[in-house]
């Protein structure tokens, strides 16, 4: 099977801190792969790192085979891989449509009612943006990320803010859309329960470090993984 | 450049330093460019004419930033509390337009002309400093900024209200959630900054003359070394003041010609090297 | 592609026109239809507004209009950038100066005339723009401000210094002086200092201006401007460049400045450093905010009603202490400005009116 | 689309607003010069800023002229108005109210203050029909680059003053001098002129230097001056610049081990309070002193201290009294006051005023008259001038500035 995102050794430090140690992953398309890890364990970073909005210390990702470690944020958008904010971002002053149309005639999306239906976005199309509830801006956020076809799509922490109800039909959504498209999904979240029903595989992070990494059963099944929640959440 | 030189590039620093170290306080809190700090800069000279014509400069000295300290907390309550919610370049404006009332209205009190204020008979004279007269005055002024500055730092640092202050800078809706009442931090720094402004006014009321145009040109010197010192920062402010006055001061001595462009074509430099200044860690 | 592009109507509801650094309402690009109406007006308001001078027989209000015009080009200028990028410049000045003195010198000392001066002036303050810019629109906010600020006074300490008085005549200023025979759209330098004479000159840039700012509000590109200032970050992760618009927009504002400079210089005859003044730049913006930078017209009203204040305040003096409570004013209680304020009026107006027919019926 | 109209209409609103208002009274050109027509002036005088007082000052002399010429059945029969409108001291408000006073029918302005604003006035003045007189701004250009056959100057230029100094020099104790000078035409024009005079007259600069306009710190610009090893001062800086560099000086004790300190511009009447003892002694040029013994004179200063409370003349209402005085001689010598012949009396008047006889110089329209060297002392309570030389106008300037083309 291809891979279409693939992250070797990556690493991020802040001066003297390191946030991301040596992480590596793979993931192929349709696949939905989680990344999951108590507080500060450095999922947001790896995020951050994977996307290309913060400068790697050390490390490659490579795009369909192809090194993007050093390519700009936009160049990466052009060329296939997209991302969600875990703070919502969106275009505020604009309305739904202005800013879901300006986004998909940038990235060339064929069937922008597709991704409009699979979140449920069609009540609020005339609406502006920051006027509406923010459950439904998180989906504004999601479908920019998934317009014209991207390979990779990043998605940080979908879930935060929503409702138990709105996070679940939100999972349903992406699990849906990541088969559908036939797109590889890295879900960057906070909601593990969540993660082990929809994804297809699951990295653990501890400490900015990969703890466990496999199938939900498998990551399950670690001990190591158990601990770690343990001893920092429970 | 002999010591004498240094010392009047320090001194012209030191005035920076205490005119920029409130305006980057405000910032750093509010998240708002005092455009008025000019102004306040203005009345306090004005009112250190005012003090010293009725009673002495020594009392100018203390009563000018006391009466800038309560117009600092009327433009808190009046301005940055009322408008908080408002983009900070919305509230700048507003201090814009606030700097053109102060200093129209000086004027109509005070009128156009350039008023004269003397220094204390005490500092007329010159003092020797390893071996070189230097006027008494400007050593003072460049005492004054050294205790100022020591004295914030380790009221910054040191103090609950510092320790207040810099997490409400840092952030202030983390601030907010840890309970620290954010109005009253900002209360304190707004006022304690425009008393520095009426600090720098008075000081510099014998040193520059007093007229209606100071405000304006130094404000302008003022905001450059805020935003080259990087925004919000205290210290770097500080530094890049004292650094402003010796660039200028060696500007003067050594190309003369060009002096004048200096600290432009530095901070020019600066901010498109570090767009959020020398000490920046987050970008307005 | 093209499905989609049918299936989002042109017109879009307006946003709260109410705030200051609000945009307008912002369209899916330009129809034919809005395009060819827009123009339509245009050529409209061009003519009827060449009649300017006979409406306005009193020379006095005539001088007013048409230095309030050139301002207005100004703050049209710097109201773009702002109302578009977000981009709050203090350093316009910068190109409106250099374009007057671009074509005080062209004229002056090159004996070019008039017309070739109006092209270098422009186009010489496009391409300072366009370098400036270069380095500038990257930097964010408060930054911004005070860097463009730092620019305009660094060209004119520039300007004054003794070294280069043979060329800008330093503090003296410069007149500008052209042939006798050489005419600048039918006027002759004698005549140049008549308001009405000059009036239409002043008139069609005008009104070209507006309808550029216009067709690029109007714009895809605009849409993406738009973007950029409300969420730069994320305009980049949906695979738009965020430097070369705003780089475009600032060279385009500076392109205006320009024009209003090289106007100014004509109509004056004269150039001095005030051109290039912190005073001359605040006041430009300020006639920006009071106008009302969110209104395609705005700043233009903020232009004419600044002129007219100097006129008939400057007797007190207090000049300096109106407009610091107009800009204060207009930024906190009247959003929008003047212009935002009359067309919410107008709104609210015509609310009422219908909200009355409904009842009665 | 309604929004769009209305958005449209607004600057159309705007403009046609102001039809209504400032009815024209135009009365066309002016008058047609014929007897008992009024002689109608306009003065333009900043209303802030540094240069408002002089302002100020400038148009209560012309009004003393005008009221002293009415008293007397008017100038030639014309009967003097005197019309004011200040501005924010900006050229371009400047010119329009120049326009306006024009289009109301005054024909004669002045009052005007910087030099800016007298430069862009200048331009505009043939196609107004309207004749200037600068009574304050002394730099060159106003009656050379910038001159025009509408314009008139009738206070010193700064290249007469400057070589009345140096004529002045050999007066002066010291010898080995150090120019202090703003970086502006006047402090160039001096320091070039004074450092030739002052090889012929065998003293040496040792140093010159420039600060720029608007200067506010003079500490390492004074400290330069005490390293030369200078025992004089030649100091061009005025306003602001001016008091800030004596201030400051005095801190550094800079004027005590000096023989001479020289000013150009830097100090005046009207900072004797502001400046106090310190300049006790500080040598100026002087463009007129209440003192100036001859009869015309004598009779101002009388008349003028009595209507203002006994204080004397200073140079700039003396300067603004002498621009009046210039105007009415001129229309009294074309019997009108239509313009075009006061203009054609203008280019060749010579006559007797307060400064002694003065003429215009046709080639560029500036007045010729004495400059003086003055020295500062206590005299009665305050301070006064002591005139320390007097130097002719033909010895100063006698030649038209050749940039000047009329």
């Amino acid at each position: 099977m291809s891979t279409a995102l693939q992250a070797t050794g990556v690493t991020l430090r802040y001066g003297a801190v390191t946030a991301v140690s040596d992480v590596d992953i793979s993931v192929a398309p349709g696949i939905l792969h989680g990344v999951i890890g108590p507080n500060g364990a450095g999922k947001s970073s790896f995020m951050d790192a994977l996307s290309g909005r913060r400068k790697l210390s050390a490390g490659t990702v490579k795009l369909g085979g192809q090194d993007i470690t050093r390519r700009s944020v936009t160049w990466r958008r052009r060329n296939g891989m997209a991302r969600s904010f875990q703070k919502t971002s969106v275009f505020g002053a604009m309305t739904v449509r202005t800013q879901l149309d300006m986004v998909a005639r940038k990235t060339g999306e064929d069937d922008l009612d597709g991704i409009v239906d699979a979140l449920s976005l069609r009540p609020y199309l005339d609406e502006v943006c920051s006027s509406i509830a923010y459950g439904h801006q998180r989906r504004v956020d999601i479908a920019m990320a998934l317009l014209g076809r991207p390979t990779v799509v990043l998605l940080d922490e979908p879930g935060a803010g929503l409702s138990v109800e709105e996070s679940a039909q939100m999972f349903d959504h992406i699990r849906a859309l990541c088969t559908d498209r036939d797109v590889a999904v890295v879900l960057v979240e906070h909601d593990v329960e969540g993660v082990f029903r929809v994804c297809d595989e699951i990295t653990v992070l501890n400490l900015g470090a990969v703890l466990a990494s496999g199938t939900p059963a498998e990551v399950r099944a670690h001990p190591d993984v158990i601990e770690a929640y343990l001893g920092s959440e429970a | 450049m002999d010591l004498a030189q240094l010392l009047n590039g320090l001194a012209y620093g030191a005035l920076l330093m205490i005119l920029s170290s409130g305006l980057a306080m405000i910032y750093g809190l509010r998240g708002v460019m005092n455009f008025a700090h000019g102004a306040l800069y203005m009345l306090g000279a004005y009112l250190a004419y005012e003090v010293t014509q009725r009673t002495s400069f020594w009392a100018a000295l203390v009563l000018a930033p006391l009466l800038l300290a309560a117009v600092g907390a009327a433009l808190e309550l009046g301005v940055f509390r009322r408008l908080q919610h408002r983009s900070h370049i919305e509230v700048g404006l507003v201090m814009f337009g606030a700097a053109l009332i102060i200093e129209r209205t000086i004027v109509l009190i005070w009128g156009d002309d350039t008023l004269p204020v003397k220094a204390p008979s005490a500092l007329d004279g010159t003092a020797n400093v390893l071996g070189t007269d230097y006027p008494a005055y400007r050593l003072l002024i460049i005492g004054v900024a050294a205790v100022m500055a020591v004295a914030l730092v380790l009221w910054l640092k040191r103090s609950r209200t510092g320790l207040h202050i810099r997490a409400a800078s840092h952030d202030t809706e983390t601030a907010k959630i840890l309970g620290i009442d954010v109005d009253r931090v900002s209360l304190v720094v707004v006022a304690l900054g425009a008393a520095l402004a009426g600090l720098a006014g008075v000081l510099a009321a014998p040193y520059f003359s007093v007229q209606p145009g100071m405000g304006q040109s130094i404000l302008i010197m003022v905001l450059i070394v805020v935003v080259a010192g990087g925004v919000g920062s205290i210290g770097g402010a500080m530094v890049a003041a004292l650094a402003l006055g010796l660039i200028q001061t060696a500007g003067n001595v050594w190309i003369p010609s060009v002096a004048v462009l200096v600290p432009y074509l530095v901070a020019i430099a600066v901010l498109l090297w570090r767009p959020s200044g020398l000490a920046g860690k987050r970008v307005a | 592609m093209s499905t989609t592009a049918e299936q989002v109507p042109s017109e879009v509801p307006a946003t709260d026109p109410a705030a200051l650094l609000a945009p307008a309402p912002v369209g899916s690009g330009l129809d034919r239809r809005t395009v060819l109406r827009g123009l339509g007006l245009a050529v409209v308001v061009l003519v009827v507004g060449l009649f300017v001078p006979d409406v306005i027989s009193d020379p006095t209000n005539m001088g007013i209009a048409t230095d309030g015009v050139v301002l207005g080009i100004l703050a049209l200028s710097i109201g773009f950038l702002a109302h578009r990028s977000g981009l709050i410049s203090l350093g316009h000045t910068a190109f409106y100066g250099a374009s007057a003195y671009g074509l005080a010198i062209a004229t002056t000392s090159w004996d070019w005339s008039p017309m070739q001066a109006i092209v270098f002036a422009v186009l010489g303050g496009t391409v300072l723009g366009l370098v400036i810019g270069a380095f500038v629109v990257r930097t964010p906010g408060v930054s911004f401000l005070v860097l463009t600020l730092a620019i305009g006074q660094a060209l004119h300490q520039l300007v004054v210094q003794d070294s280069v008085r043979e060329t800008t005549g330093a503090y003296d200023g410069l007149a500008v002086t052209w042939g006798a025979d050489d005419k600048v759209a039918g006027i002759a330098q004698a005549d140049i200092g008549n308001a009405a004479t000059f009036w239409p000159l002043a008139w069609v840039s005008l009104v070209v201006v507006l309808v550029v700012l216009w067709l690029v509000g109007r714009s895809r590109f605009g849409r993406v401007l738009e973007a950029i200032r409300e969420n730069e970050e994320r305009a980049r992760f949906s695979g738009f460049n965020t430097y070369v618009p705003r780089l475009i927009a600032f060279t385009l504002s500076s392109a205006i400045a320009s024009l209003a400079g090289a106007l100014f210089a004509l109509k004056a005859s004269f150039v001095s450093p005030d051109t290039l003044s912190f005073v001359t730049a605040g006041d430009s913006l300020i006639a920006a905010i009071v106008g009302g930078f969110a209104t395609l017209v705005g700043p233009l009203v903020g232009g004419v009603v600044y002129i007219y204040a100097q006129s008939e305040l400057s007797d007190s003096g207090n000049l300096q202490l109106f407009t610091g409570i107009a800009l204060v004013v207009a930024v906190v209680f009247l959003r929008g400005g003047i212009v935002g304020a009359v067309t919410d009026g107008g709104r609210k107006l015509r609310t009422i009116v219908q909200t009355r027919k409904g009842a009665g019926r | 689309m309604h929004k769009k109209l209305l958005a449209a209409a607004v600057p159309l609103m705007a403009v046609g607003a102001m039809t209504g208002c400032g009815s024209s009274s135009d009365s066309g050109s002016g008058g047609s010069g014929g007897d008992g027509a009024p002689l109608k002036i306009a003065l333009i005088p900043p209303s802030g800023g540094p240069l408002a007082v002089f302002g100020k000052d400038s148009t209560t002399a012309w009004q003393f002229a005008a009221d002293e010429a009415n008293a007397n059945g008017g100038v030639d029969g014309h009967k003097v108005e005197i019309v004011t409108s200040q501005t924010d001291g900006t050229p371009a408000a400047t010119v329009r109210a120049a326009r306006k006073a024009t289009q109301g029918g005054a024909r004669f302005i002045s009052g005007v203050i910087t030099s800016p604003e007298n430069g862009a006035l200048q331009q505009q003045l043939p196609s107004m029909n309207a004749i200037s007189f600068n009574t304050f701004g002394k730099d060159d250009a106003l009656t050379g680059k910038q001159c025009s056959a509408n314009a008139y100057r009738t206070v010193q230029n700064t290249a007469m003053d400057v070589d009345a100094v140096a004529k002045s020099l050999e007066k002066l104790p010291a010898t080995k001098w150090a120019i202090q000078a703003v970086d502006y035409a006047t402090g160039r024009t001096a320091a070039k002129i004074f450092t030739a005079a002052a090889k012929q007259a065998g003293k040496q600069v040792v140093l010159t230097q420039y600060a720029p306009l608007n200067t506010t710190e003079f500490g390492s610009y004074i400290t330069k001056i005490k390293n030369s090893g200078a025992d004089g001062v030649f100091a061009i800086e005025f306003g602001a610049d001016g008091v800030a560099f004596v201030n400051q000086g005095a801190q550094f004790k800079l004027f005590q081990g000096l023989k001479s300190v020289l000013g150009f511009n830097m100090v005046s009447e009207p900072l004797f309070d502001a400046l106090g003892d310190k300049i006790e002694g500080f040598y100026n040029n002087i463009g007129y002193v209440h003192q100036l013994d001859n009869a015309k004179n004598r009779a101002f200063v009388a008349a003028w201290k009595a209507k203002n409370g006994g204080k004397d003349p200073y140079y700039v209402q003396a300067d603004a009294y002498l621009g009046a005085q210039t105007l009415f001689e001129a229309v009294k010598k074309a019997k009108s006051v239509d313009p075009a012949k006061v203009k054609t009396a203008l280019d060749s008047l010579s006559f007797d005023s307060i400064v002694g006889q003065v003429s215009i110089r046709p080639g560029d329209h500036q007045i010729l008259r004495d400059s003086y060297l003055g020295q500062v002392e206590k005299q009665g309570s305050g301070l006064g001038w002591k005139v320390i030389n007097t130097v002719p106008a033909s010895e100063t300037q006698p030649q038209a500035d050749p940039s000047c083309k009329l």
